[in-house]
Order: structure tokens, then sequence, then C-alpha cells
């Protein structure tokens, strides 16, 4: 699922600096069951703006409005058909697909992004997310025992550990952070399947990572 | 006019190498000031490539200074810094200049560097990088065209004996070894019964390399304990820290070269491994005393 | 709206009521505002009445005094009259307003009203209904305090399944050897016990079985029970954990292995069960307390009673080592007289002694603390500290059912809400040793309170419920667990409601009414009636005026 | 901040022990001032931080969530969650430049009827500072 962070408020403050009438707007799938976008994150944020407004004299008037889903154009527009012509400049707290579905559909209004997208990841614990897959493309996971070394060995090795691994098998960047290697090794270990990781594997191959990703379904 | 490292390492039977770490703007006097110290005493000299993860002076430029003054160089290449393109560019050009050695390293994480905002490449890993210099050797870049010209390296890889646990690291190494290594220089070791072990297993995987142990010079207690929480693959045993903070002021230095040729010293009596590989990180003008401690 | 004044017979000075009710009357959505001298009392009530049988009204706001001691009567008022309660809005401008300040408060006072009012527009009715419960109890263990609460509840008309995780039932009955000052000996109460269930058409006992699965809330939990050859299903009103504990024999505090002359308690009541059996009477028994563990009440009283089982039985000499004996479970004090009495010598140390194994016997050596000198006993027989823990099947069963346990692993975290047998989760209670009450004493006062418990909860086979008074909006919901993991009370739970998709869904009669989860929740699907956002944001908003 | 109020405080008091502490205060006739605003709720966990932004957004110049003791929350952990949510709003409200004093939380017993004016009785003294 993706997860997102909210910005800070002095760089949203900057943002929207000289627009007075502003729609917050939030989505109700994957930001808000990450805590960062959902209707009542679009409340606090809104509240936080009403009382800047206030502070340095310039009148804010705020609208929110919550998308079922940001990134379907259908759903923007069913949501905020009527809510967008007064309004000087569009606050998406959607992810950063979000933010771009909004600015295509209403191109003439400037829309500013109120998250930082941060990764694919899922909740540790209620409040508490980690990333477990960075959408290489080519998922390696079958030869690791399930374990992505892309995005838990800090160099994405292919063929890990490197010489920096501290003692205990921790990360060479941070003595907290466990070496995917050492995890992967231990677990093909306890299935029996350390050729798995005896077996050298050739350089990524990065076309399958050429950014912009599109996928066509064969049927469309 | 110092004799190719290859054939030194047939016929030596004890290898010394050293390490040169290039310094951190262009004005190259003292660099060369070590290379002169250092050229006729040890068997090869290495060429730290952004040690660390710290933006200094290049590696092939420090190599084309050594052979300059008649020193043998070792490039030592990471995967930090260079992708695949880069990295076959550099070879050729190297070659061309009379560099035949390379170390093939994967590097440390930006984030242990000075330019932490840095976007780390690690297009290919060490053991991915020694099957390219093999391919290179063969007259063909990695996907196949043919060279007009190609090369010929003696390809070393390097190794941690003191990693725990170790044996992630040996399948590691031993992957590098499949893919055929001329000569390999260890990351510090301290415990000698750790080399021991990594040795067996070595000599059973691979009978011909060429194994050369990495020493690390060390300055001071403090310093010491510094290493072991930032530098990476660097384990300083407790007993060697109190040592060294035993040494009375300002006899750190003289201290730390004592130790190092206590352990070269024994390396060579028991005939451990092949050689010693000594990196006096920011301190190459002792390199000699090192080797005299050791009675080399 | 209707609108109830009360000046409490008048003493209420500093509120100008007229000026009130002038500028109040305006409102359109006023009906009319009364004002009374006793809303409390018989001519108030007549009061009301007549007010809402004659006039058509759908609001209630009432400004009196304080909710605590006059807000069920004019619920149980409203109920009379057919008119919902929950469409009653309270404002306290008596201890809230006009005791708290000299000056006139009337404006203070119209504006606590107005926050009444503007909450109670956004009243919505909630309707009370009565949900069928289950009136089965299940109970986890079949030692002493599961049978026990099997019996009283089996003697209410409750009908009871022992699950027991051993193939007999007893549990430490059979351990402990017996209580003295108890006139029956543990082993006549245990069999009469066991009897009494054998007869008891209203207990079933399943031995060597266990819950392997947990669904559904009070008043209906799904239990699967498996047992070697088969699993099946079971449906409960509640369950009572009488899961007992476990004891560990401290070698590590004692650097010694027991065995050989360091025994347990347990040993000790073996050999005292055959002391003929002996082939050399111990002439000096020696007891070691309080080394690692001050506070649990176990050693105390098994070992007191096993002194005077020692004195009696074999009439060695008897010498306790304890650091500070806690008497203060029932009982306790007269044992530790009558052992005195029947000469058991008791020594107070402040450092753990030294023991060591010298050929064949045992030796203590430590700082008696009242004599202020070192004593040094060698004696045959060393009985050695036992420390309680929870059983083994404890951890699963926590995480079944997501409740709590305590820094020891026993069950209920430390709540005065809670105490004695209630769990966080309505319809879950625990009594005696997994609760970490170890002596039969206190074990009892907790089956008497887990029994009304859950014959309280059960007896009537249904209960008392405000209808989806905290509801989740399937819409809304993105079953994102938020709500299920902050629920104190495990009232949650993903269920595919009508809808096609799996969503939260709040069990009316396991809900506590916190509101905890109408406030964690990230997409405000949860709507808390009558401290819904909006009711609370409405009296907020109404200070601006 | 519309300024037709003068300096009000919200009081979010949990219905099971700050309420009738309040209530308490009342019937022992201890004097506060007059600009504090009690509103009823079941928990302390039910405060939201969107409630207490709303209370600041209409003018309050201070707010204060009123839970049990800690240990003592017959919803067990109703009232950390409070005072967690209490730190959010203070963080919230030091990002928009206000004093994140001006929200604070408050543990009392249902009797503690002294404290809880000596609470209301602090926060009053603090905003008329600002």
């Amino acid at each position: 699922m993706i997860i997102a962070e909210r910005k800070p408020f002095e760089e949203i403050k900057n943002m929207i600096a000289g627009y007075k009438r502003i729609l917050v707007v939030g989505c109700r799938t994957c930001v808000t069951i990450c805590w960062a976008g959902g209707e009542k994150e679009v409340g606090i944020l809104s509240s936080q703006l009403r009382l800047q407004s206030g502070r340095n004299g310039n009148e804010l008037s705020i609208l929110e409005a919550t998308v079922e889903r940001q990134c379907e154009k259908e759903m923007v527009t069913q949501e905020l058909g009527d809510k967008v012509q007064d309004i000087e400049a569009i606050l998406s707290m959607g992810c950063g697909v979000g933010v771009q579905t909004i600015a295509e559909i209403y191109e003439d209004k400037p829309v500013f992004p109120a998250l930082n997208t941060a990764f694919v990841g899922m909740p540790e614990r209620e409040g508490l997310w980690i990333e477990m897959c960075a959408a290489c493309g080519d998922c390696f996971l079958d030869r690791t025992g399930g374990i992505c070394p892309v995005v838990r060995c800090a160099k994405g090795l292919l063929n890990g550990p490197c010489g920096g691994t501290r003692r205990g098998g921790k990360c060479e960047i941070d003595p907290e952070k466990d070496c995917a290697w050492v995890l992967i090794y231990r677990r093909l270990e306890k299935q029996g399947r350390l050729d798995l990781m005896r077996k050298y594997y050739e350089a990524k191959n990065y076309r399958k990572v050429k950014r912009p990703g599109k996928i066509e379904a064969l049927e469309a | 006019m110092a004799k190719p490292f290859r054939e030194t390492l047939k016929k030596k039977d004890f290898i010394v190498t050293a390490e040169a770490g290039p310094v951190k703007g262009s004005n190259v006097t003292n660099m060369v000031e070590h290379i002169e110290l250092l050229k006729d005493k040890v068997d090869g000299l290495n060429v730290t490539d952004n040690q660390s993860a710290v933006m200094r002076y290049p590696s092939l430029g420090t190599c084309l200074l050594v052979k300059e003054h008649g020193g043998e160089p070792i490039l030592q290449i990471t995967c930090r810094d260079r992708n695949r393109l880069a990295i076959q560019a550099d070879l050729l050009f190297a070659y061309s200049r009379g560099i035949d050695n390379v170390l093939c390293l994967t590097g440390d994480s930006v984030d242990v560097g000075d330019h932490k905002e840095a976007k780390p490449v690690f297009d290919l890993d060490s053991v991915q990088l020694i099957h390219l210099v093999h391919s290179l050797n063969s007259g063909k870049d990695m996907v196949g065209n043919e060279l007009d010209g190609g090369v010929d390296y003696c390809i070393g890889a390097s190794a941690t004996p003191s990693a725990d646990p170790i044996e992630p690291q040996l399948i590691k190494f031993d992957k590098k070894l499949d893919a055929g290594v001329d000569f390999v220089q260890t990351q510090a070791v301290y415990d000698l019964n750790e080399l021991k072990r990594f040795m067996e297993h070595t000599r059973k995987m691979d009978g011909k390399v060429k194994v050369l142990a990495g020493i690390v010079l060390l300055v001071g207690a403090k310093m010491a304990m510094w290493m072991n929480d930032n530098v990476p693959g660097i384990f300083v045993p407790q007993h060697f820290i109190d040592e060294m903070a035993e040494a009375p002021k300002g006899k750190g230095v003289s201290r730390g070269i004592e130790i190092a040729g206590r352990l070269v010293r024994q390396i060579k009596e028991e005939r451990i491994c092949d050689g010693v590989h000594i990196m006096a990180i920011g301190r190459e003008e002792r390199v000699p005393d090192i080797l005299e401690a050791a009675g080399i | 709206m209707g609108i109830f004044l009360c000046d409490c017979g008048g003493s209420l000075k500093n509120i100008d009521f007229p000026k009130i009710s002038g500028d109040l009357e305006k409102l359109e959505d006023v009906a009319f505002i009364d004002i009374s001298h006793s809303l409390c009392l018989e001519e108030g009530e007549k009061a009301i009445t007549s007010r809402i049988l004659s006039e058509n009204i759908n609001r209630v706001v009432i400004a009196a005094c304080s909710a605590e001691l006059r807000e069920h009567k004019f619920v149980r008022l409203l109920e009379e009259l057919r008119f919902n309660p929950s469409l009653l809005s309270l404002a306290n401008i008596r201890e809230q307003c006009s005791w708290t300040c000299e000056g006139d408060v009337t404006e203070k006072a119209t504006e606590l009203i107005r926050m009444a009012i503007g909450k109670a527009r956004l009243l919505q009715p909630v309707e009370r209904k009565n949900v069928p419960v289950n009136r089965e109890v299940l109970v986890l263990g079949g030692g002493f305090a599961g049978m026990k609460s099997a019996l009283e509840l089996s003697r209410l008309g409750i009908r009871t399944t022992i699950v027991e995780r051993k193939s007999t039932l007893g549990g430490k009955l059979k351990e402990v050897e017996g209580f003295y000052g108890l006139e029956t000996s543990l082993k006549q109460m245990l069999d009469s016990m066991i009897t009494a269930i054998e007869k008891d058409n209203n207990i079933e006992v399943l031995t060597s079985a266990e819950v392997t699965r947990v669904r559904g809330e009070v008043g209906d939990f799904d239990i699967t029970i498996g047992g070697g050859r088969r699993e099946f299903s079971l449906s409960f009103g509640a369950i009572i954990f009488a899961t007992g504990y476990r004891t560990e024999i401290l070698p590590q505090d004692f650097e010694l292995k027991p065995g050989g002359n360091i025994i347990s308690q347990l040993d000790l009541v073996e050999m005292l069960r055959a002391p003929e059996k002996l082939k050399r009477r111990p002439e000096t028994i020696g007891f070691v307390l309080d080394v690692c563990d001050e506070n649990s009440r176990l050693p105390t009283l098994s070992s007191l009673n096993n002194v005077l089982a020692v004195r009696e039985k074999l009439g060695s000499e008897v010498y306790v080592f304890c650091k500070n004996l806690k008497v203060d479970s029932e009982g306790a004090e007269e044992l530790y007289r009558e052992a005195r009495n029947r000469g058991v010598v008791f020594l107070k140390f402040d450092e753990p002694p030294q023991i060591y194994r010298e050929d064949g016997r045992v030796t203590i050596k430590a700082k008696d603390v009242l004599l202020g000198e070192e004593v040094v006993l060698l004696c045959d027989l060393l009985v050695a500290e036992e420390r309680a823990l929870p059983p083994e099947g404890t951890k699963g069963l926590s995480s079944m059912l997501n409740i709590g346990t305590d820094s020891q692993g026993f069950y209920q975290d430390e709540n005065v809400h809670l105490y004695p047998a209630a769990s966080a989760r309505k319809g879950v209670l625990f009594v005696g040793g997994c609760r970490g009450n170890l002596d039969l004493g206190r074990a009892l006062t907790d089956i008497a309170s887990a029994v009304m418990g859950s014959y309280s909860l059960l007896a009537l086979g249904e209960a008392v419920v405000e209808v989806e008074k905290v509801r989740v909006d399937p819409e809304k919901c993105r079953a994102c667990l938020t709500c299920i993991r902050a629920c104190p009370h495990g009232a949650i739970q993903l269920l595919r409601v009508n809808t096609e998709k799996e969503v939260a869904q709040i069990s009316d009669l396991a809900c506590d009414g916190c509101g905890v989860c109408a406030a964690v929740c990230p997409a405000k699907a949860i709507n808390f009636e009558g401290y819904s956002d909006e009711q609370i944001l409405a009296e907020v908003e109404t200070i601006g005026g | 901040m519309s300024m037709g109020t003068d300096n009000k405080i919200i009081a979010f008091c949990c219905e099971k022990s700050a309420y009738l502490a309040a209530d308490r205060a009342g019937r022992m006739r201890l004097y506060y001032p007059d600009n504090v605003r009690i509103i009823r709720v079941p928990c302390a966990g039910r405060v939201d931080a969107l409630h207490m932004l709303r209370a600041f957004e209409k003018g309050a110049a201070g707010v204060l969530v009123m839970g049990c003791q800690e240990g003592a929350c017959q919803h067990l952990t109703g009232n950390l969650r409070a005072k967690e949510r209490v730190r959010y709003t203070a963080s919230l409200l030091e990002e928009v430049g206000m004093d994140g004093a001006r929200v604070k939380m408050v543990n009392l017993g249902p009797d503690m009827a002294q404290k809880f004016v000596r609470v209301v009785k602090d926060m009053a003294e603090k905003i008329k500072e600002r």
C-alpha cells in the first residue's frame, strides 16, 4: 500500500502564500489508512490553515472535500465538480498520483501537494509504517526466501552481503538495522535452500524499470 | 621500474602491499612523497577510490602518478560512484597507460561519507565487477561486443574474515573465487584465529589464489573505538584498545606500529597467508617503520 | 425543542432567569421555556410531564444542577413518557456556573444553555433493544477455581463447560498437602467436588482439551475446542479463566541443583503423605523463602502449612530463613503463631543466605538481622523456595482474545475499575491463580465476583443494548484496523456486513462507550451518537458567538 | 480569531473523573474565573485533535483535556491516548506559530476539586499574559 507523510506546515504555508480561497482535498484510500491524508487529516490541516490565516491578517477561506480515490478521474470530477469554480488553489492531500490527476483535470488552477509520498509499505504496528517494496519492476523475492534486498539492503546488492556488515549481522549504515543479506541467509538456511544464495546473479536489468512505467492489459 | 605485480605474486612467497590515500584536493606533492618513499619497499601500491565515500583525488590519477614514479600501482574500483559504462571506459584507459592490477570492491555507502545527499549508483556489485573485468580480459565488453585492443588485468578482491556472522561473507567470497580472482586483500584483521579459519576455508575452495591480510595501523584508543562504530568492516578487539589506552601520551602511534609489526611478524612466521596489505590511513610515511618492526 | 430552567428554589441569585428566557425565546426552534423552582421534586416532574404530553416537541433541554445527581431521574421520567431519553441535553448552571462566581453570571449561564441547545439540535434517537445472549459459560481450567466456579454457576442455574488441558480435574488440589485449620483435607474436598460435578448435569467436562480459536463477542463467543481427535465449535455467553499457575523451583538462585537433600514444597508434600516409607527421618529441616520474589504470597502459605505438617508428622527441628514473611492472606497470621508455638525457629536475613552441600547434608549460612550475628545451620533437608509463574497456555490465549497480561505475565492489568475479576473485555473474567491470587481465600472472592458478574450479564438470556449507539459507516470504512487495534475493550471485529467488503463492526453489547475508536478513525467513519464530532463541535462553536 | 470572545477556555472533561470534580468544586463553592466552558465527554480518549483545533479557531485562548489518573481509566488507555493527542495538537499549534502550552493534558480523580480549580486558574493566568 502507498505510504505517505504530511509535509511540515511551514512548507505548505509557503506554497499557498498569496492565494485566498483554497480547496483542501483528501483521499479515502491509501493515505487514509496510513493516517496522512484522510478526512480527519483534511480537517486538521484546514483548521491549521484557518488558525494561520487569522494571525497575519490575510483572511483565508478554506473549503474541505475528500475524494473516494484521487487516482480515478471520474471520482475526482464527481466529488470536486461544483466545488472548484471560485477556488484559487487546490491543496491535494492525496499521494503524488492524486495531485497529478487533479492537476491534469483542472489545468487552469495551481495544484499543490500537501504530502510527501514515501514508499510502498505496511504497518509494523499501529502508527508505524515500514518500506517493504521498491516497485523495481523485476521481482527478486523468489531467490531470497521472500526478503527484498533492493529495498532492505542499503546498497540494493543482488550478491550480498557487502564487506561492511557490523558485528551481529547489522547494516553498515545503521547499527539498529538488520543486514538484509544476513536475514536472507538465516531464512534460506532454515529452509535448506542456501543454494539460492550461492548462485551468481547477473547485473540487474534496469530497462524493466524505465520510468515512467506503463502496463497495458492485453484484453483492453 | 618495479616488477609487474602478477610476476611478484607467482615468485615471492611473502608479498607486501600498502595503501596510498589520495589527497582531498589537486596538490599532489604529499602523495608523490609517499609514492617515492614506498615504491621500492612494497610489491604493490593500492590507491583507494573515494575511501569511506569521502570525495578525493581520483584513484586512476594517483595510479598514473605511481606509474610515472616507477611504482607498481593497484587500481581500486568501487561500484558506488560509476555505472557499468563508466567503469569499463576507465578500465580501458587505465590499461592503455600501463596499469594492469585492479581490486574490485562494492564500496562504502554514501551515508558514511561526506556527501550524504548523493545518489548512490551500485549499478554493479563486487562479484558482477569481477565478471566484467574477466569479459574485458577476453577481448569483449560486458554485453559481448568485440574490443579493438583488449586488456589483461590481474584481478583482486577483498573479504572480511572478522565478520559476524561469517557464513554469509564466505558464501559471497566463494562467488568471487568462482568468478576467478588472482589475489585477495582482506579487511583489517586483528584476531589471527579468525584469519586462520578464513584461510582454511579459502584453501579448500581455491589453492592458487594469493591472500594478503589487511593490517590497519592503530593510532589511539579513541580512534580505535571510533573505527569500531563508524568505519564499515573494521572490528578492533577490546584487548588491543586497552593496550593502546595504556600507551603513554604521544606514544600512541609507536605503540600502534609495534602492534602492527607483531601481527605481520606472526603472520609471516606461521605462514598463515601469502602476505600483508598495510593500510596506514593518513600515516603512509610510517609504513617503513611497520615493516621494520615486522623484520622485513 | 422544549427548555426547562430550574432556579433551585430561587437560590441562584446571580442568574437573571427572565432575561435568559427572553433571549432564548427568539430562537425559532424553541417551542417553550419553563422556569421552575424545583425540577428535582414532584412539582417539577409534573410540570415537565404536562408540557411534554401537551406540546409535540422532539428535543428537551434541561438547565439545572449536576447530572451526577439528577440525570438518571430525568431519564427515567422521559422513558415513562415514551420520550427517547437520548434526545435530552443537560446544562449545569448551578455547580458549574452559579456557585463558582460571586458576580452576575447570567451571560455565562445563557452561553452554557446555548451550548446544550446547539448539541440538542443534532441529537438522534437511539433505540434500546433486548439482544439474546447465550446463557452458557465456558470455564477454562479444571483446578479448584474452575470447579468451584462451575458448581456455583450451576447452583444459579447457569450451564457451564469446563475445558481442562490435563486428562483429570483437580489441578493444584492434587499437589498441596493440606490447609492447616481446614477441617476437611484437600483430598476429601477434591473428591467431593468431582463427584458433585459428575452428578451435576448443568456441568459438562472436557478433559485433555484446549481452546484453539476464539471469535465473536460477549453474549455469543464462538469458541473452537480441539482435543487431539477432533475439533468442534461451541457458543458461549462468557468465559471464566481459571487456568491456575505453574511453580518453578529456583535452582539458579541457589547455584545448586534440586535433588538429593534439596527438595521443593511438592516433594515435601509427597514425603509427608507416607512418612513411614522414609529411610531416615530428617533431624533438622531448613526452609528458605523470599530470596528472589518477595511479594509473591505463594511461599508463605504453602511453607507455613508444610512446616506445621512436618512438626506434627515428623517432629523434626524446623528452621525458616526469610526476609519478611507476608502474613496478610487469610489465616496466615494464626498459622505463623501456631508454628512459633510448635517450636519452629524463624530467622530474618537481609542478604540472601549462602547455601552449599557438605557430605550429604546442607549448610545454610546467613546473617540474622535480629540476633545481629551470623547463623550457620547444618540440616538434613532444605526445602527451596518456589516462584509462581503463569501457566504455559497464557500467551496463546491472551493473544487469541487480545487481552493484556501484567508485567509478570499473569492476566489482568492493574486497573482499579477491573478489580477483582473482570478483564478489559466484557464477558471475559479471571479467577484464582491465573490472576496472581495464589491462596484459596483470595481465589474464593474472585470466584464469587466472577460468578455474580457472569450471572448478572447472562441470567435473563437477554441483555438490554443501545442499538448502534456507536456505529461504523460501511461506505466510509477502509478496514484499516486502527479502531480494532485501538479499542481497549476488544469490542470491534472485521466482518462482512451486508455489503460485499469486510468492514469494522462494533458489538453493541461489548462496547463500553468510551469513544476512542471514533477519535482515532482516520476516515471519520465512526459515529458516536450523543458525543459525535458534530455534537461536540456544536458545543465548542457556541463560544464563537 | 473573532475578537468577540474575551479569551475563553474550553475544558473537555471526562464524565467519570474531571466532570465530577467540576461539580464537586461547585458544591464546595470554590470560585474560579468564569471564562471556562466545560464540555462533557465519555472519556478523555474521545477528544480528537480536530475538536481542540476547532476550539482555537472559534477564539478559545486555552484548551484543557481532563481525564482520569493514569492507571485508573475505566477504558485503560483512554487517558494515555489523550495525552499523546494533546502533545500532537501542541505541535500543530507550534507549527502555526501559536504557543503549544495553550493546550494541556490534566489527570484528575473524581474528587480532586481543588486540583481542578488550580489547573483552571493556572491556564487563565497563562492566557492573560499572551
